[in-house]
């Protein structure tokens, strides 16, 4: 048994993506709801890998490369924003951030 | 025995992860008495004398004390971090030597294993900077866990300034990449093959950029990496006292210690892998006497020492330093044979280099002053980086439009 | 029991592992590193998955730095354990059980998905072409989108330094 | 041939002159705001004068001349085209339209120059020459719709032009209300029309109703519908009441569109339309009964107004009622020729009087002027040539024109004695009201306070038009002086083909020679018809009212009121016009006011529509009421939703994927 099945590696990033978005839903911390999503992409990036492998095609690493990218580029801009938030309101946790209602 | 033939990778790995790890700590150790002897001298002072001769025995002795002192932890620590910070630290500065290929991957055992390198991946040099750049985790741990301001401080510095520091420390890099076409190491080297002008730093073969500048920003950005003079702000003794290890004692304190030199030591390999040719001799390969410089330098050493050791010398130091001139004269005797001379040849040049390089980091610890942090930082941005991508610019430029082709 | 598949089940079970402590951890620096856990696990499977230009980069950006930049905040901010707020039982009693089905549902049915045939002989060394060919792609094909996720980060630059500008 | 074939430059000019004004006169200069809006009406001008050269050299087998520019809009067999067409009546109201429009424009720039919203007044007026030209080019009855319209829009806007005086306001509203009520008239006589003959093209319809008989009935019916659009638009009886109230807007709008242009649209359109109508003798017979009495009417109404404008206003009304008339006793050529003649005139009248109102410092009432002789010299004698022109005073321009009407009224193919009469009579109280409107004015002792108002001569630029078309009054009629005087019937003989070329076989000789084929004439003794036509009764009613008014304003002038005193109640009733307006309200605006107020207004709209739209609103209130409650503002529950959608849409395609699969 030398060979890994593309399903494992299909099963794995699924179970890591409903992980995060178990984290999504649970965590209360705004920082951590971040690393959630984090960790959903990575999942995201784990079936990406698994199918260019499984087709021999480099286009999947492509996209996780755009993946990350995305993923810096949001890293940057939320982490101001958390800055801000926790500066304007002595607080990280999102249930005291609610002002999404109208 | 079937263990090996079937899975030789592995077994051959182990062992050159062994003796790669025991190397490695004796060079961390004598690192430590080299910068200290220098220094010193630089300051005109002897430096450590009395443990041994020329305080050849001061890392033991050093090492003894860090291993026997009390752990001292504060209470109120994130315990868990506290301990795995320096861990992490040391693991991960060991871990990237492991891709360093020390010699030319001809010499080979166990069903052609090189012997010089543990660890051959497609793009080590990735791989290289994957694993430095994870080092920046035991700094900031370090510093948060150990719950208290000076710490904290250190760790938020020093994390900003490896993460500024990394981005031009990369980009310096590329231009190599650049010209080499690869992220192998091997085959980096194998591209300066030649005399020492086809060194990637001059350049000066197959329409190649000179990297003079790239290698400039990669020292600066290289020595701010491993956080010394003159970037030394986490661990700036007259501001946060001691940075991020301000709170650690004894052996968890050594890791730290020791996990920054071999940091050094690790950019200081990659310094001579990318712009001086790794374990290329700096002479043409037609010259086959330079297969004797090892072994002729080390019994020179020898002689030295045995004249040292007559005139200088008394009672234990005499001993302890004929000790080591006989063994510098078996060394160099072995090394004079000609099958084991061909080996010795390329870790002999790669050394060298290193050690170079490193004196180099001492001797500017012994001259320059400490900057200021805003200085630090506009200095990686504003500069370095600019500096850098300049480079990378002008380098891609160069090889596109294939400049510097002759015919 | 090969290497590769020791090393895959090492691997994920690190990963699942991590993001559990993703999930467990109070303390928002624990959450952190168990990520970092879960990418360096993830970027050895990349190898595994003979694709190491993807697991370097999966280090140096993801792991080296926007998690360090996470953990920079959590220390910028100084951010404690999580307070105990909880306002949305919705989250508790809908979110977390619709949570837990899609784990196993996504596992039921991925394992019994067509894609599921085949399988990965896993090597440590990639296939010698694979950087270059993921860098044509990258340079040929998808150069718009390149050039375009180039434009992105900029923008995301610029949109941080507005937000972390001293109000005036 | 550029023009010819690019008519829409024609209307283009003064478009953009209008958009341009009105986009960005704001923040010019006067002057800025004069070079657009007279440049654009002076190239205008100018075309038309080079699309004369050029339509001068085409054969009459190409007329009209018809460019078709775009398809405007196509819904199965109604299409309608964006066409524009040339031929002889065009040319004419072109001429006289930009002609007349152009004067008046530079008129304009001095008599506005103190008042505000100098760019708007401009632009509207440019934006009515648009409208107006597209009116009188228009190639099918829906472009002709579009510039009707749009004349009518501009008469309000321009009406209203004060719109801070709620008189004016007013005035504005009830001129767009009442030209309304015929313009309905008119667009269901386009749709009789397009379901008659499946076209809204003249040619297509002229052709057919030359070619194959329809009946009378429904040529009437099509003919009538149309005639109440022209009954509103050039205020004609019963729908008269808008002009003279029309009057509140400034005097150039008054002497362009309310004397020469727009009000003679309905002449024009009756005139276009020649072919229907003169297959439907009713019609044919309502148009001239309207006319007539029209005529005759508001004559009398004219008798006693003081009010200079309005006095104008009520001969416009009669002189329209003569052009009607005209066309109603089947003499098109006499209308359209009475309708170029009367633009001069009238346009001299009312810029004549725009200039004593001016002079006096805004006064209009006659009875608080008088004497102005010797103050304003240009203006008196260029308004003295208007008057002897419309009073039909044989050599001037009004003379020639009512004289063929009132000929064709007694002597044509479908002369009528009363008819014939009542113009007569009417010719007779034209003269005395004009100038018992000049003696008012001009002569006598001055009854306005010397000391406040200082009369002066209007500027240059007003005065320059006042004497092109005194200019005009007097030798615009010549050239359709009939052989009687000598002169050639040069206008009858360039518009023939127009009226002949679908007119009804067989014609009776009168109505050919009307037509005008010359030699049916020249049968009878010059000499003894040069004396009739001179001492025609025209003529002798006109010196009559002339008399009688130098009788009763200059030989003793205190007579009036002993007159007015002597038969109270038909002075009274004529000098509140017959009620009229008060009839109006009672019959009409009252009962609509009530309904609408609490029928459709409080019952309907209040009580139905806003009854529907406030209870779905509140409707739609309470639901967010309880929707609000999922709306908790707290991310974590939404990400709840998400993760409820997410799942929701898996199961779905997981279901949708199965059955592919099976």
């Amino acid at each position: 048994m030398s060979v890994v099945p593309i399903s494992y590696y299909l099963v794995l990033s699924g179970v890591l993506f409903g992980l995060g978005v178990i984290a999504f839903v649970y965590k209360r911390n705004v920082i951590t709801i971040f690393m959630s999503i984090e960790l959903m992409l990575n999942a995201v990036n784990l079936a990406f890998v698994t199918f260019a492998r499984a087709h021999n095609q480099v286009d999947g690493l492509v996209f996780v490369f755009f993946v990350i990218v995305v993923a810096a580029a949001e890293a940057a801009v939320g982490l101001a924003v958390v800055i801000m938030l926790s500066q304007n309101r002595q607080s990280l946790s999102i249930e005291r951030i609610n002002h999404l209602k109208l | 025995m079937e263990f090996i033939s079937q899975h030789p990778v592995l077994v051959a790995s182990i062992i050159k992860i062994a003796v790669l790890l025991v190397l490695l700590m004796t060079a961390l150790a004598y690192l430590t008495w080299l910068e200290r002897k220098v220094i010193a001298h630089i300051q005109s002072r002897w430096g450590p004398y009395y443990v041994g001769a020329h305080g050849l025995l001061q890392p033991l002795a050093d090492g003894l004390k860090f291993l026997f002192k009390e752990d001292i932890a504060p209470p109120v620590t994130d315990r868990l971090l506290y301990t795995l910070a320096p861990f992490i630290a040391f693991a991960l500065a060991l871990t990237a030597i492991a891709l360093i290929p020390f010699g030319p991957p001809s010499v080979a055992f166990l069903h052609g294993q090189a012997v010089f390198s543990v660890a051959d991946v497609g793009v080590s040099l990735l791989m290289v900077f994957a694993i430095t750049s994870m080092g920046v985790y035991g700094v900031a741990l370090a510093g948060w866990s150990s719950n208290s301001k000076y710490p904290l401080m250190g760790g938020l510095r020093s994390s900003a300034q490896m993460i500024s520091y990394e981005v031009a420390l990369t980009m310096s890099v590329v231009g190599v990449v650049l010209v080499a076409g690869t992220l192998n190491f091997n085959e980096i080297i194998g591209g300066q093959s030649g005399p020492f002008w086809h060194w990637n730093i001059f350049g000066i073969h197959q329409g190649g950029f000179p990297q003079i500048i790239g290698f400039l920003c990669y020292l600066t950005a290289a020595i701010a990496e491993t956080n010394r003079v003159p970037f030394d702000l986490p661990e700036a003794e007259t501001e946060l006292v001691a940075g991020f290890h301000t709170e650690y004692s004894s052996f968890k304190f050594a890791m730290f210690f020791m996990a920054e030199y071999a940091n050094m030591i690790t950019v200081s390999c990659l310094a001579t892998i990318l712009f001086f040719g790794g374990w290329l001799s700096p002479f043409p390969d037609s010259w086959t006497w330079q297969e004797f410089l090892p072994g002729a330098g080390l019994v020179l050493l020898g002689i030295y020492c045995a004249y040292d050791t007559v005139t200088e010398m008394r009672g234990m130091a005499r001993i302890q330093l004929a000790v080591v001139t006989l063994l510098c004269f078996g060394a160099g005797l072995i090394c004079l044979l000609p099958a084991v001379a061909a080996v010795i040849l390329g870790p002999f040049w790669f050394v060298t280099k290193i050690l170079i390089i490193l004196f180099f980091y001492i001797w500017m610890r012994g001259t320059l002053p400490r900057f200021r942090y805003d200085q630090l930082m506009s200095f990686g941005w504003k500069l370095l980086l600019p500096v850098s991508l300049a480079n990378l610019v002008v380098t891609a430029a160069w090889l596109a439009f294939g400049w510097g082709k002759h015919g | 029991m090969s290497v590769p598949f020791l090393l895959f089940f090492v691997c994920g079970v690190l990963a699942v592992t991590g993001a559990l402590l993703l999930i467990w951890a109070k303390e928002p620096i624990h959450s952190a590193l168990s990520l970092v856990l879960v990418m360096v696990s993830l970027a050895v499977l990349y190898l595994l998955l003979g694709a190491p230009f993807i697991a370097a980069i999966q280090i140096i950006v993801y792991a080296g730095a926007i998690m360090v930049l996470f953990v920079f905040v959590i220390m910028l901010l100084n951010a404690g354990a999580e307070e105990h707020t909880d306002f949305s039982r919705l989250a508790k009693y809908i979110g977390l059980p619709l949570g837990v089905i899609l784990i196993f549902w996504a596992a039921y049915w991925l394992l019994r998905s067509p894609a599921g045939g085949g399988g990965v002989t896993g090597g440590l060394i990639a296939g010698p072409d694979s950087t270059q060919r993921l860098s044509k792609q990258l340079f040929q094909q998808f150069l718009f989108p390149f050039e375009a996720t180039s434009i992105l980060i900029l923008i995301a630059i610029l949109g941080a330094l507005v937000l972390a500008r001293k109000q005036e | 041939m550029p023009i010819l074939h690019h008519l829409w430059i024609i209307l283009a000019l003064p478009l953009a002159g209008s958009a341009v004004n009105g986009l960005f006169g704001k923040r010019w200069s006067q002057p800025a705001v004069n070079s657009v809006a007279v440049g654009s009406v002076t190239l205008g001008l100018l075309s038309v004068f080079e699309l004369v050269r050029e339509f001068s050299q085409l054969s009459p087998d190409q007329l009209p001349f018809v460019g078709n520019y775009f398809t405007w809009m196509v819904a199965g067999p109604f299409r309608v085209d964006f066409a524009l067409q040339v031929d002889q009546l065009t040319l004419v109201m072109l001429l006289v339209v930009s002609f007349v429009g152009w004067l008046i424009h530079i008129y304009s720039t001095g008599y506005m120059a103190h008042e505000g919203g100098y760019y708007r007044f401009f632009s509207y007026l440019n934006l009515f020459m648009f409208f107006m030209l597209t009116l009188v080019m228009a190639a099918n009855l829906i472009v002709m719709f579009v510039g009707w319209e749009g004349v009518g829009l501009c008469s309000y806007l321009l009406i209203g032009f004060w719109f801070l005086k709620k008189s004016a306001a007013d005035a504005g509203k009830k001129a767009f209300i009442t030209t309304r009520i015929g313009d309905y008239g008119f667009t269901v006589g386009v749709l009789l029309t397009f379901a008659t003959f499946g076209s809204i093209d003249f040619g297509t319809i002229f052709k057919s109703v030359a070619s194959n008989p329809i009946s009378e009935t429904t040529l009437t019916a099509i003919s009538i519908l149309l005639f109440t659009g022209a009954v509103g638009k050039s205020a004609q009886l019963p729908l008269y009441v808008w002009l003279p109230d029309a009057m509140e807007g400034p005097t150039p709008v008054s002497a362009l569109i309310h004397a020469a242009t727009m009000v003679t649209a309905g002449v024009y359109m009756v005139a276009r339309m020649n072919p229907l109508f003169s297959r439907a003798p009713m019609a044919m017979l309502v148009v001239a009964i309207v006319g007539a009495i029209t005529a005759f009417y508001s004559a009398t109404i004219g008798l006693l107004q003081t009010d200079i404008k309005r006095v104008l206003a009520y001969s416009t009304v009669s002189q329209l009622g003569y052009m009607f008339l005209a066309c109603g006793v089947g003499s098109y050529s006499a209308g359209i020729f009475h309708l170029m003649t009367h633009a001069f005139f009238k346009a001299l009248l009312f810029l004549a009087a725009g200039s004593v109102i001016h002079a006096v410092g805004g006064e209009q009432d006659m009875m608080k002027m008088g004497g102005l002789r010797q103050k304003i010299p240009i203006t008196y004698w260029t308004m003295l040539i208007a008057t002897l022109a419309i009073a039909g005073i044989p050599g001037f321009a009004g003379f020639f024109s009512k004289d063929e009407i009132l000929e064709a009224a007694g002597a044509g193919p479908r002369a009528n004695f009363l008819l014939w009469l009542l113009g007569i009579v009417g010719a007779g109280l034209t003269s005395f009201y004009m100038f018992r409107l000049i003696f008012l004015t001009f002569f006598g002792t001055p009854r306005y306070d010397e000391q406040h108002v200082h009369v002066h001569e209007s500027p240059r630029n007003m005065t320059i038009p006042l004497t092109i078309l005194a200019f005009c009054s007097i030798f615009g009629g010549w050239f359709a002086a009939p052989h009687l005087v000598g002169g050639t019937e040069y206008f009858q003989r360039f518009l023939a083909p127009v009226f002949s070329m679908y007119a009804p076989q067989p014609t009776t000789p009168q109505a050919a020679s009307l037509a005008g084929n010359p030699e049916s004439g020249m049968a009878h003794n010059p000499a003894l018809e040069l004396a009739h036509a001179i001492l025609s009764w025209p003529v002798g009613v006109a010196i009559a009212g002339f008399l009688l008014a130098w009788w009763l304003y200059i030989r003793n002038p205190d007579a009036p009121k002993r007159l007015a005193a002597s038969v109270r109640g038909l002075y009274s009733l004529v000098f509140h016009k017959y009620y009229v307006d008060e009839i109006y309200s009672a019959l009409i605006v009252r009962p609509l006011l009530w309904i609408s107020t609490n029928v459709f207004w409080h019952a309907i709209d209040e009580g139905l529509i806003d009854g529907v739209v406030n209870g779905s609103a509140r409707a739609a209130r309470a639901a967010g009421g309880r929707a609000r409650e999922l709306q908790s503002g707290n991310t974590r529950s939404y990400a709840s939703w998400v993760l409820v959608g997410v799942l929701g849409f898996t199961v779905l395609l997981l279901a949708l994927y199965l059955r592919g699969a099976q």
